[in-house]
């Protein structure tokens, strides 16, 4: 029956989640945005909570009882996105290249890649989707996969590759032959695998993020998974949307926190209806989108295709987002323009929604 | 977290959805255009299924005690978002207890259910009502002016009542009741509103005006005169001392049943948007037109792009609702979530359905489709029970924690 | 120079027309709406006021000393759709083949027809635009017009087609064999030309509105207007975006004289910054939507094209009206829904803008 | 009623095109990039063509005395959208008299126009500023705590303004000045709020702080601290007496500033919003995409649309705007028109930048194209000179009929 409560085990997870992002994450969002790294420290703290490991069945080397839920995923992406995107999305990045393996690989695959990324100390994954072009779109990538003898060569230019330069591996995205999606496990270090300078985005500063050339990447046969790499996107769409709403929800308490405190006219800038109704609006609207996410979530873990409810969500989130953001700015006024609070990074973290494509994983 | 349809509500929305299809559809458009008749072959039927349905709920037929977390008010949801979905004016019209049930259930004391609701379905079609606006406040009901003064056995009430959905037919039609808000003492504020319920046929009552609308068309909306109205001293709901506000029976206590209306309302416009969405992308089917959801913006199509932020945004609003059920269901207050759910439904609703009988062009502004009728039922969701703006305020109070004087 | 000041003569025609609405078709509005009738009386008051005549030279019998002005135009628009919309378009139907025949026509058209329209009374003009169809746009007509001997044999079907009992001619606008849009005048009792029952609409109850059928309907060559039509529909537009301006502002007003009036939380309605903000915002979207039909409505003048700066306005305009009106009934609440206040009516007429095409002329 | 650009028009638009073209976008994005540097060379250009306009004004080679209506409120606004274009911090950084110049021009005595304007395009570049926040206020400006006391032939400041444009480069980077706002008497309100112009070099006077900015970042933005700073009697705009409102030099005068910067500010951020939808529609159009805009609902696409539409709602606030320089100009009331055009450009000019962010996708939101740099410089565009939420308060108050007590 439609239930809207916390299993245990998604209670504890939150609740986890939600501490870290607050005592650990928060307080170095400002510095990370600014120095445009992520401190050694808060990544090794966040390796210890075992979001990486939780999700990955015992067999290969992690401690998950059963199959990676979508749900799941959306409550940490969310959860840590809260926090700060660009430090969520380094300290989940791990996903990019565990999810599309257990996913959609095949068990060879699974046993080949999946330890490396479960030892003592964090390893960086990647994923390269985004391409450098206006018309975009996940289902018709220009990057492309030829055949060629018992491999792949792949040709094609990605951009926001995150993490490019350090990940052992990156899951790179190209439509094959026929025209289909493919995800292919490429090792750093392939030859035609070009890794270009680190790219300066509006937001995701702390985030490093690459533009790749693929020039003629000759890959063997095992590199390609095997699975539907389309549903893998969409399970990416699904933790991206996870955080939008991580993103709007600190958005919304930040300014809440600011509304109450400031004052105006002789009495609190939260007394005034203009205000209030703008704040009530995020708030209804970060919960809708959650809901609607959440929905599009639990569709995929019971095994749906869920393309629309996924589309509907992404959508949703990415406007969502952007006009709570764009409002918590606003209710600050002169003082939302000024980098001493955080308004003005989640605008521009923000705005990327409605572009990211795979740079997260559930 | 589950997003499954149960076993129940599956049976209930079928239920539902033939009750919709089969009674409300085929006569819809007739009482849009008559207005101020009444449907009576519909009421009848409706009526004895109610009645069956009441007996078999009383003889423990359908009991769910076994289960771990109630979906009551979820399954009222449901079953109105399809009922709605066949008509909204005249789901608004099937006889039954409405608002002025939904106060005795929430505060009245066990004589008083017994008395008004123990015995409704009995006999013939009956209809029960609530009264809270006057002609001179809509939102701000702490305003009550109608005054009720207790003279030996009676309360005297006395006053004028605008807005009553179904007030006509609970009192002239039937051997209804109305739920009156009256002050004891206007001096006293909000603890002085008490509600009263008065029977059909008490003299000094009387039905002054029948509205007519931009639609619902079929439910009747009506100013009621209570002119020295004299009620039994039993037939106010709760306690009639003056006491602090949030105490049962106060007029916190009234308050708090809107946290159960405010999702049906909100469902029940969902009903109507739906009706609308479907019959357009209907149409759109027929001409060849299929939505591709994962197509990006250089290649959809506006219409494709609105079709698909309607359905995302119908679904938002009725995640929201049922929300709102879930966490009353389970005991948890909602009021905040009652007020999202329809605050948010009243706006999409809204602009869902003047969408479809844009996009349909000339045929969606024509009276030839349904489109434009729901256009005209969907707008009350925004109004009645609480305005936009009213519901703004609540959460906004909840989210800011202020109290009503700090934010107003 | 920019400049948006009126001329004396726009100013007077503004007067006229504002006034004769505030007293004449205002208070007759509600009325109108209800019975699905225009008065008599009140139709031979506006004959008086010489909006059809002062807009067709002397030399065709009017008073108007230069080319019909879309700027005039629109004044008289707004101005009269102010008072009310459906009176509006009947009062101002004879231009639906007065403007077309200026327009378009040969020197004989308009010698044949215009001297009919510029008698002692008024005479109903009506234009067959719509088509009841999903998909209907006035460059992509279905109804065609085939080249048959020395004339043109019409075929299809037509909706909101008004006045076309009582008018003595309809403009029919179809695709000629070449796709390209033409505008036939079309004499009632042609046969082959079917008029249907009149149609019930969302508003526009008071107007009377036809569906037509065109069946292998036979008209000479001299029925063709041998201009562009596309540039009468783009006037059209304009007309009808002006009348969209016109039922915001009338709701507008409305909606402010009933703030000031009503009580709530023990002060004004329109003292909550909700409501006063969303009336300022109607404000500042019926000007801006006004100033930009303007401009369209200047560029016609100038003799452009102006596709693009019409299809922006008329856009606008219908979005604006559907917002402001909407808005308008909100803040009566309760009352908006009541058909006491004109407000619900506002709503009814105005959502039809994006829908109506040709049913208004300058 | 005319639409067209007068003579005076096309060549002020087109003398600042080219200066935003050759001077402004060449070095645009290293000012965004160098937050806090200064760009001497574009400052000593722009000085040097500022003197040499000055110089052939004064010498009445440009007088437009013999038009009917004047456009100089016109010709500014046209004038800034085009600099505006080229960059808005760089545009906000122009050596000139600035916001304070604007209020000395306005309730300033001749004296005192001769004093700090008939002199000032002389030697090296100079900036005028203007100082009326506070840390403890935003938009209520008659809160100012800042305090002006009389002492002998002097007035001492003490207090803290924050959000002073320019400040760092009036006070320490050039003989410029401050007009500080501040009050003879906190007690007696909005009445006893002067303001007060101070120079370069005033001791006492210090910039505390340069902020740290989401965008607009080559315009410097400081706390300027006045501790017992010292000026001459004389620096006072307006009379010292503490009059009703609505007289020159009170609280009220200096407001009317307003009523000319806002059009201006509303020009600036239409042109950074037009220089991000003239980007992305070239892009579309070396991709091949033109935007058919009589295209219907089930043909145009969704790109088609938000183009089409952003270019609507930017001409609409350019015409708002226009209109209301077009008010000033022939000497009307144009408080209402003022906020209109800059609540709606700042709600356009947000939103079209954003979305052509969106639109552009991976490319928009890199700082290889600079999309992004003009969302950021566009979102003061709600703010400053009156938030969003003041100039709606101020077209509520207008068109209600309420004073500033009635409604706020």
């Amino acid at each position: 029956m439609i239930d809207f409560e916390f299993d245990e085990e998604q209670q504890l997870i939150r609740e986890t989640v939600t501490s870290f992002a607050a005592e650990r994450v928060r307080p170095a969002a400002r510095e990370a945005d600014e120095t445009a790294t992520v401190a050694e420290s808060l990544v090794d703290a966040a390796w210890e909570l075992g979001l990486i490991q939780g999700s990955v069945p015992e067999a290969y080397g992690g401690y998950a009882s059963q199959a990676p839920s979508a749900v799941t995923g959306a409550l940490i992406a969310e959860g840590l996105a809260e926090g700060d995107l660009a430090i969520a999305l380094h300290l989940l990045s791990p996903r990019l290249v565990v999810d599309p393996v257990l996913v959609l690989g095949t068990e060879q695959q699974k046993q080949d890649l999946l330890p490396a990324y479960l030892g003592e100390r964090f390893v960086p994954g990647s994923a390269a989707v985004l391409e450098p072009h206006i018309n975009f779109h996940f289902t018709r990538m220009r990057t492309t996969a030829r055949r060629d003898g018992g491999g792949w060569v792949l040709d094609g230019d990605k951009c926001m590759v995150p993490l490019a330069k350090a990940a052992p591996w990156i899951v790179v995205y190209a439509a094959d032959d026929s025209g289909a999606l493919a995800a292919f496990v490429v090792p750093s270090g392939t030859p035609g695998l070009e890794i270009g300078e680190r790219e300066k985005m509006l937001g995701l500063h702390a985030l490093e993020l690459y533009s790749i050339a693929l020039r003629g990447c000759r890959v063997p046969d095992s590199a390609r998974l095997p699975g539907d790499a389309a549903k893998l996107l969409r399970r990416a769409r699904v933790a991206q949307s996870a955080m939008a709403v991580g993103v709007a929800k600190a958005t919304l308490d930040y300014a809440i926190g600011y509304a109450k405190e400031r004052d105006v006219f002789g009495v609190k800038v939260g007394q005034k209806q203009a205000i209030a109704f703008m704040l009530a609006d995020m708030a209804t609207e970060t919960d809708a989108a959650r809901l609607l996410n959440w929905e599009a979530a639990w569709n995929l873990d019971q095994g749906n295709e869920a393309a629309r409810e996924v589309a509907l969500a992404h959508r949703y989130c990415a406007d969502m987002v952007m006009t709570v953001t764009d409002n918590g700015l606003q209710v600050l006024g002169g003082h939302g323009f000024i980098r001493d609070h955080p308004s003005e990074m989640w605008v521009r973290n923000g705005r990327g929604f409605a572009t990211f494509e795979g740079i997260a994983s559930i | 977290m589950d997003f499954s349809l149960s076993k129940a509500a599956q049976g209930r929305i079928a239920m539902a959805r033939m009750a919709a299809e089969s009674l409300m559809r085929p006569i819809s458009r007739q009482y849009d255009e008559e207005e101020h008749t009444d449907p009576w072959d519909f009421f009848n039927t409706m009526w004895e299924a109610s009645k069956a349905n009441a007996e078999a709920t009383s003889l423990g037929g359908k009991k769910s005690g076994d289960k771990k977390v109630s979906e009551n008010t979820l399954l009222a949801c449901m079953q109105i978002e399809e009922l709605a979905w066949g008509d909204a004016g005249l789901y608004l019209s099937i006889p039954n207890p409405g608002l002025g049930g939904a106060a005795v259930q929430a505060v009245g004391t066990p004589e008083q259910k017994q008395r008004f609701l123990g015995s409704f379905y009995k006999g013939k079609p009956k209809w029960g009502a609530m009264a809270i606006t006057e002609p001179h406040f809509g939102s701000d009901s702490k305003q009550v002016a109608t005054t009720a003064v207790r003279e030996g056995d009676e309360w005297v009430l006395n006053g004028t009542k605008i807005f009553c959905t179904a007030g006509h037919r609970a009192l002239n039609e039937s051997d209804g009741f109305v739920v009156v808000w009256a002050t004891l003492d206007r001096s006293k504020g909000r603890a002085a509103i008490k509600s009263f319920i008065v029977p059909a046929g008490t003299p000094g009552v009387t039905v002054t005006r029948l509205e007519d609308k931009m639609g619902i068309r079929a439910s009747d909306t009506v100013t009621i005169t209570l002119d020295n109205a004299r009620i039994p001293a039993d037939n106010i709901l709760g306690t009639a001392e003056i006491v602090e506000k949030g105490s049962t029976g106060s007029f916190g206590g009234v308050m708090a049943t809107f946290d159960s209306t405010r999702p049906i309302v909100a469902a029940s416009g969902i009903g109507v948007a739906r009706a609308a969405l479907e019959v357009l992308t209907q149409v759109l089917a027929e001409q060849g037109i299929a939505i591709r959801y994962e197509a990006g913006p250089s290649e959809q199509t506006v219409l494709e792009r609105e079709v698909m932020n309607m359905e995302a945004q119908l679904q938002a609003a009725r995640l929201l609702t049922w929300k709102a059920c879930n966490m009353m269901d389970r005991g948890q207050r909602n009021s905040r979530e009652a007020s999202m759910a329809k605050a948010k439904a009243g706006t999409v609703v809204t602009r869902v359905t003047q969408k479809c009988v844009e996009l349909a062009g000339a045929l969606g502004y024509s009276r030839k489709m349904m489109l434009e009728k729901w256009m005209r039922d969907a707008k009350i969701t925004d109004i009645y029970e609480g305005t936009q703006q009213i519901n703004q305020l609540i959460i906004a109070r909840s989210i800011l924690g202020y109290s009503s004087g700090e934010l107003n």
